[in-house]
Formats: C-alpha cells, structure tokens, sequence
C-alpha cells in the first residue's frame, strides 16, 4: 500500500467530519481545479480549541491528514495549534507518499488560517480564504514515486 | 474477501490457457532463438509461431510483426522510428489530444528534437473527427497516430476512415491499439493501418511483451540497436515465454471473439444503467461507440482517489483519472479534452470488465457504490444537498 | 535423447525458486504496480522488493535501479541516454573493440548521430589495458563503456581500474555486467561504477527482463517516453513476473556465489583441459582472467556451425563465433580483435556451463567431442595429416 | 531447426566425402576468410562423370550442398552436369535459410570448375582456381532471418 496503516485508518473511519455552524473561525484552503478543497470549522472556549470539524475534497492523504489535524488540535491553546506544521501532520500519520505531501501542508494550512479568521473576526476584519484558482503546479517533489495514469 | 477485479484496462489476469503455452519456455525449452543447436532452433520455432498467431489476430502477415517489451516501446518504435527514417521526406506528426502518454510523451520528446506535431481536438465524447485529420495535414506530413481505444473512457476512433485518409495522401498511419485488440474488429488490411501497437497484459497475456504491426515496405528505424533480433528493429534476447503468450493470447481472443464481446457488452451496459441512476452522475466518453468494457462516469463532488480507495476496501478494484493519484495533480487530460470542467474530471471512476467477470459481481457493485459516493459526499465541502 | 546445455552464456534455464516466485504474478497478484488498488499496491510492493534485492546484488541502493526488458536495452540506455544528456558537456565515448553487438551497434548508430567513438583495441587474450583509456581520455570525453566479462572468450576486464580512471577525470563510467554478475564480485561503489548492466536470462531468472543500475546523480536521459514508470527512464506497464524472478535470481545468486563459482571453476578447467588435449586446438581468451563458466577453442581446420551441429546431434549444446552461422559471414569480431587469422576463428567452439551442469556431463563432452573433430577434418580440404 | 531434414540428413551423413588422387578434374573454390573452402574431384568416362568426391571447409549448408551435388551429378553427362544451378541445389535440398543460399552457389561453382578443369587439361591449359582471399560479402540476402551472434 502507498499508505501507511494510520493514513488509511484516518481516511476509512475519519474524525470530525462536518460543519460547525456557529463556528468561531473557518478556514477554507485549496483549489478545485487542483482536486482539493478543505474547510476547517472551530469553536474557541478560553483560548482552547473546544471543538473542531473539516470537510474536505480531495485524495485519501487530504482526508486523513484534515482528520488527524482535528484529533491532535482539539483542546490545544491557539498558540500551539497554530504552530502544528505540515511535518507534524506527516509524522503522526506515519509518513505521507512524497507527492501527496502537499496534502498536509492543506490541512495546516487549513487550521492555521481557521485561526486566523477567529482572530480576524475578534479584530472585526473579513476572513481571508485560502482557496485559489486555476491551474498551479503545486506537487513537491514526485520524483521517486510512480506517477498513477490511466493504463 | 472475494475480490472483485474491474481494472482490465490497467491491466488483466494472465489466463490459464496462456500460462499453461508459455510455462515450458521457462524450464524446458529455454533456449535462446538464436542459437543454433536443438534447444534454441525449438524456442525460434515458438517465437515464429507466436508471429503468425498475433498477425492472424490483426490480418497482418507473419514477417509484418515486432516484438516489443510493451505496449509503450511499440508506440515509441512507431513514432520514433518512422519520424527519423522520414525525416528528409518532412517533419511534421498529426496525433490527437486524448492519446496515451505512451503517444504524447514520445511526441513531446520529437517537438524537443525539432519535429512538429499537431494535437487534434476532440468533441464531448472524446471522437477525433476525420475532417480534422485531413485539415491538419500538410506536405511536411509524414505520419498520423490516432488510438483505436481510448484507455480511459472507451471511446472507439473512427480510425478505418483515418486510415482511408492517411492513404489517399500516401502518409503512414499507425493506431495504438492497445485498447481495441480483443475488443473491436481490428484488421490492418482493411482499415488501411501502416502500423499497430499492442500489448499483451491488456488481453490476458503477461506483462513484459507487446508487438508492433508494421507493414511490408515501411520506412522505419530502431530503436535498440544489437544483436539485430526482430529484423534488426528490436535487438535483445526475445522473451520467449512472453511471446508465446502473446501469440496465444492473440489465437484465444479472436477464437472467442464473439462469445467474449457479447458477454462484456452485458457487463458494461448493466453496469452502465445502474451507475447512471445515481445523483448527479454523469457517463464519459461516448454512449454507444465505446470499448465493449468500458464504463468510465464522473461522480460530481468528489474525488476520484477516494472513492477507488473506499471501493477497494470493499472488495472492488476500479481506477480513476483524478490528478490527486498523480504525480503532476492535473486532472486526466483526456476528460479535460472532452470539454469537462476539472473538478468535474477529479470524480471520475473508471470500471473496465473482462470475460472473467460476472453479473452477480456487477450487482455487488451497484449496491456497494451508492453508500460509498454518499458517505464521500458528506464528506465534501462541495456538495449543498 | 539426454541433453547437455552447455550455453548458458547463450541463455539459462529459469531455476525452479526464480519460477516459484513469479508464478503468483501471472494469475494472482496480477494487477499493475501503478493501480491504487489492493492489487496494484501488492505488485508495487512486489517491483520494489525486487529493486532491492537486484540492488544489494551489486552494492547499490534500490532507487539506484531501472528495470528493462533486456540487457540490450540497459546497455542503449546507458550509451544513448548519457550520450544525449551530456551532449553539451562533450561528444566523444571510449569503448572497447570486444564489446557485445549491443553495445557496438549502438556506438555505431550515436556515431551517426554525431558523436565520436573510440573502439580500443585489445590484447591477444581480448582484454584491454587500463593505460590504453587513459590515453583515450578527451576534453570531450563524456562516457567509457567496457563489459565487465566477454561474453564469447569470458576475459574479465580491468573494470576497478578503469572504473577508478573514469573517477579521476570525471568521466562517466558503463560496465556492461550481463555476464558478470554471479561470475565475479561486483561492488558499484567499490569499483567506480557509475552504470552497470544486467540481464535475467543470464542468471536463471526469466528471458523479457533486465536492469541498469544508474548512480544517483547520472544525467541520464529516457530511451522510451510514456507514463512514467522506472523513474520515467523506461515506460511502460512493468513486468511484474520477470522483475520478481529476476529479484529472486539476484538474491540467490548473491547466496550461493561462492559455491556456485567453486563448482563452475571445477567443470569449466576440466573441460579446458580435457579440450587442450586434442590436436591442433588452442584456447581464446586468457587462460586465468577468465569467468567460472566459459571455455572457448579454435579448432584449426574445422567450422564452428559444423561441430556445433554435431554436437547437437550428440546431445550436447554448445555455440560458436563462427561467420557461417551469422548474417554478414564475418568471423567473430572478438577473436579478430584478438589477432586470431579468419580461419581459425571461424572454428571457434564456446562451452559455457552453470551450476547445474556435472562432472559426468563434462566427461561425456570430453568422450565425444574428438570423434567430431576427427570426422570434419577428414572432410576438409585445409587438413593434411 | 533452420535447415530442412534433408539437409541435415546430408549434412550428418555425407556422401562420396574425399579424394580422387588420379582426378580427371578438381575444382576448388571459395575463401576460407569466409568460412568456407570446397573441393571437387571427377572422374570421366565416356563425356560421364563416373566418380565425383568431395572435401568442404565449411558449415552445415556447405557439408549438405556438397554432398547431394555429388549425388546428383554421378553419372551425369558433362553437358548435363554443367548446368545444375544453385536452385537446383537448393530444391533438391527442400530449400536453405536465405544468409545460406551462397552455399549452394559455391557446390555448383565447384563442380563446373572441375570440368571447367578437365575440359582445359584436354586442351593443355593450366587449372583455372576458384579461391579468393582477403574479405568479401557474399551474402545475398540475410535481411529475414535472425542473425546469430555470441549471446
Ligand atoms: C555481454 C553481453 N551484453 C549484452 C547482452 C545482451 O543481452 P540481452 O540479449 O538480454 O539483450 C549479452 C547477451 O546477449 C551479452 O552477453
Ligand atoms: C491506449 C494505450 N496505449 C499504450 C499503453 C501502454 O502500454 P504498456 O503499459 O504495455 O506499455 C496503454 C496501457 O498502459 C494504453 O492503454
Ligand atoms: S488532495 Fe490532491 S494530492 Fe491530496
Ligand atoms: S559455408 Fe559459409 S555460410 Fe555456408
């Protein structure tokens, strides 16, 4: 398998998936075009994450890695989960495929600006988004995994 | 758990029949063709009656047919080959948007070398239409290459009329059929076809061995150079086995033609009705002139590589042409040729059957599929029920 | 009739652990390595257990390793591939004179292409000197290319020299390995190596499959263009069964090299010997420096296509250099370069034996062979007693 | 097997082999550069050819075509003997592989210019010789079958 055991739990039985929607912050990254987009719902309760969501478009690693975000997030202060990075996300899961690293810069990405908007929104600015459009190569580095096309 | 194999199109089951042919070449008669003394003038018995049985599934002669190692260096023997032997004749290739990368990527390395290429469009079924083959050629052109198959919606090209056309306008055509062989009536001779790829892994012979028809007279150079096997066009040691493989493979496909198409032409239709019944589905490629296997339909909302993946955890072996599965994460360049959207092309599924699959596997799959989308669906900050 | 395979520098038998290994990938875990599914996952595991195991074979990592369809097509890819990539950089590749078609052809077609070649010469026992590279040595030089073992008198060349004067002026350095490996020690890092070529059906692993070990950091440049496969340095669906068999000969054929040798030392000197015996007969190739496994003679006023036939009659499978069984009627260009007289190398006989030959089998040439000589001699015009 | 059952048949037991010391003719030809070297010995007897023998430096193709060109020709007249050609060699052998179609060139070279010979001893000319040196192609047309090279 090109996955580890723990990506392929977190992709076939996820955790916290769906809306919060009174939600404190949501953070939306990714590009459909891409075949990704990944939504990150939180609720803040004394500068802890009390709760936490996602919903996500994408490969196995793009769903896992949004589930394994939200169980290592939750009850974390804001500060620590805005620190947890894509190589945290990688290694909890056991190692992710290198093309399919990307994935979990997303849900980082995700959550990071899920914060960011609840800290926005404190502040009375806009929430950004992380969705982008179009085509952008965004593959880190695929070298040394077989490419997957249609035979 | 019974596992369910609807990849054929990937790749397929070597048959018991193939097998049994090609076992003695291992541990018996494992001489080399090129040998002189008994064991190896009894292997270049075999590989000459191999030749025969894949130029009789074609209507091709015996000492038109090439060895390959695969599908792919037939494809890159063809283009490759033809585009330098006729390159003082002119440069310029016709070949079509929804190729294999086997074509594409060989043609993109030709365009690298100075040759010109002109990809052709095609319409919502993913057809290459023969008025545009013509438009595009022009006396620099030395070669058209247009699929008979398409590997990932089934779509049959109309490519006797293509061949017709190369024919009037004396430009050698080849066709990877890599795809059509055991699937569509194929015979070089009628369908004028210069050249024609093939490989036996599609068509229940093993991985490792592939052929290319070329017709008596046609101006073309190796690719590997050496001890001159193939006529000089494929030098190495030929894989024996592999070959009589191939060569049976190629006798049982056109013996049971009929029986075999009928019975995937079931399969595919059952399969076709039931996965179009589900919401927001769409079917790719053409309705009816596509490969007798090939069901290939575009889930909205979700993604390809996930719903293989849950498909496989429940038994089920299909593809996808989500970019998320590849390396470059575009979506499947053929869809996109068809004038889908790529979000769109990221939710494509394809099932492709063989005549080893049942009706009772089909219905398996049409209860399991439902589930699987919708739980993908919920899943998916796309889908607003 | 009991036959005696004495070619096995022709092509081996599969041994029945290579062929326990692979069976399992023609019916079982048939699916493609580039498949997500169950079964695709488990032939890439399979590709990739195998690519270690061919790895640890000659001292190299597994992502040092592209697998082939044969040895012609590691040894083109290695010359061609380096050839192109480097073009910029220089134009000139320095070879030997006693190399196999594969490697000469290919020389022969890059020289139309552009390039230089130079094609050393050798010594009476065929092997090239170390000192004859260096001064080759160009500005230009981009690539040196000398087998690790004859294939036709099995003369070991100098590789680690030349391997360490390629180091010293930072040249690239080829050996092609395709009888090499399981003859003699080969280490890539210890000898310098920067590509190495190898072929199954050399060492009792399937016909259909070969590898390149290409060190990391090689520009290297595809031969086939397609999917991607292999680093993308050769696509094309993978095939499964040969690459495990070929994995699996690797890993035995590390195992039980030092038996192996031993055995083959035994029979290939009594062989040698007992030959040397008859009249008018001298050894090819050196008398030392030599593989395990061949024996090669002239037998002064005989043709070799004649004795081989004989042989063959008798049960006995041998090969020869000799021009009457090639296409263009020349004498074998290794014992030419040698500085053997046409006429003597048309009467060459090549033995080459494997572990599973015996002493008894050995005793049973040695019985027959004279009689065979003495019948064609009779019969020809150049032999006055 | 390349060759057909009767070639192997007069390869592996070939007829009227040796000498004739008291010959009426010899022809010898070919280029041992090439591999190949023949001999032809007759007798003549009343404008027949009463004894034929031969000696072949040479491959199997050679042996074969040597042998049954003997066969064919005792007890042949002259004129009759000097026209059996390559292709009828060739037939009388159920055909040869295309790379050894000179082979049998040279067995009805051989035998012409052993009456050749005989004819200019009448006559009181020299022997006329049939072997070249040095290196030549002589193949005709190899382009079909697959060429044998040292594996
Ligand atoms: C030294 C050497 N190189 C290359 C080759 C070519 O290998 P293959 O026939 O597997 O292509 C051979 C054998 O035929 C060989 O002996
Ligand atoms: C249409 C088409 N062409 C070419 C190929 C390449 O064949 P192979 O993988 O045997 O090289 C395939 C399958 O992969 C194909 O479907
Ligand atoms: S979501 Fe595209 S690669 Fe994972
Ligand atoms: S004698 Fe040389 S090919 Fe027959």
């Amino acid at each position: 398998m090109m996955y580890s055991p723990k990506v392929m739990q977190h992709f076939s039985n996820p955790q916290n998936v769906g809306e919060i929607p009174d939600a404190d912050g949501v953070g939306e990254v990714g590009n459909p075009v891409c075949g990704d987009l990944m939504t990150i719902y939180i609720k803040v309760k004394d500068n802890k994450l009390s709760d936490i969501k996602f919903k996500t478009f994408g490969c196995a690693a793009a769903i896992a890695t949004s589930s394994i975000i939200t169980t290592m997030a939750k009850g974390m202060t804001l500060e620590d989960a805005v620190k947890i990075s894509r190589n945290d996300v990688a290694k909890e899961l056991g190692g992710l495929p290198p093309q399919k690293m990307h994935c979990s810069n997303l849900a980082a990405d995700a959550l990071k600006l899920a914060i960011e908007n609840y800290r926005r929104k404190l502040q009375g600015l806009p929430p950004r988004t992380g969705v982008t459009e179009g085509e952008e190569e965004h593959a880190e580095d695929g070298a040394s995994c077989p490419p997957e096309e249609h035979k | 758990m019974k596992r369910i194999y609807l990849d054929n199109s990937a790749t397929t089951k070597v048959s018991p029949e193939v097998l049994d042919a090609m076992l003695p070449f291992f541990t018996e008669n494992y001489g080399n063709p090129s040998s002189l003394h008994t064991m190896g003038q009894e292997a270049n018995v075999a590989v000459q009656a191999a030749r025969e049985q894949v130029a009789k599934a074609i209507g091709a002669d015996a000492g038109e047919i090439i060895f390959t190692s695969c599908g792919t260096e037939a494809d890159n023997l063809a283009l490759v080959g033809t585009a330098y032997a006729n390159r003082k004749k002119g440069d310029h290739i016709i070949t079509s948007s929804v190729e294999h990368p086997a074509i594409l990527r060989t043609c993109e390395y030709l365009e690298k070398e100075g040759f010109k290429v002109t990809y052709l469009p095609v319409d919502n079924y993913g057809m290459v239409s023969p008025a545009s083959v013509e438009a595009a050629i022009t006396p620099q052109t030395t070669l058209i290459s247009v699929m008979a198959v398409n590997n990932e919606i089934g779509t049959i090209q109309p490519i006797k009329e293509i061949g017709n056309i190369a024919k009037d306008h004396k430009i050698y055509f080849h066709t990877d059929a890599v795809q059509g062989v055991g699937k569509i009536p194929l015979n070089v001779k009628n369908d004028n076809i210069d050249m024609l790829s093939l490989a036996g892994h599609k068509i229940h012979a093993p991985k490792g061995v592939g052929a290319l028809y070329v017709k008596k007279g046609t101006r073309i150079q190796a690719l590997i150079h050496g001890g001159g096997q193939e006529r000089n066009m494929k030098s190495g040691t030929e894989n024996v086995p592999g070959i009589v493989g191939l060569g049976k493979a190629c006798e049982v496909g056109i013996r049971d033609f009929d029986k075999n198409v009928a019975h995937m032409t079931k399969l595919r239709n059952k399969l076709m009705e039931g996965i179009l019944k589900i919401d927001h589905v769409h079917l790719n490629g053409h309705p009816t002139i596509r490969s007798p296997n090939n069901v290939n339909a575009s889930f909205n909302f979700i993604e390809g590589e996930s719903l293989v993946l849950f498909l496989d955890m429940a038994g089920i072996e299909a593809s996808t042409g989500s970019a998320c599965s590849s390396k470059n994460l575009k979506a499947s360049h053929v869809l996109l040729a068809c004038g889908m959207n790529p979000e769109e092309a990221h939710g494509s599924l394809r099932f492709t059957n063989s005549e080893l699959n049942t009706g009772e596997e089909i219905d398996y799959v049409l209860e399991t599929l439902p589930g699987i989308v919708d739980r993908l669906r919920a899943m998916s900050p796309l889908y607003k029920k």
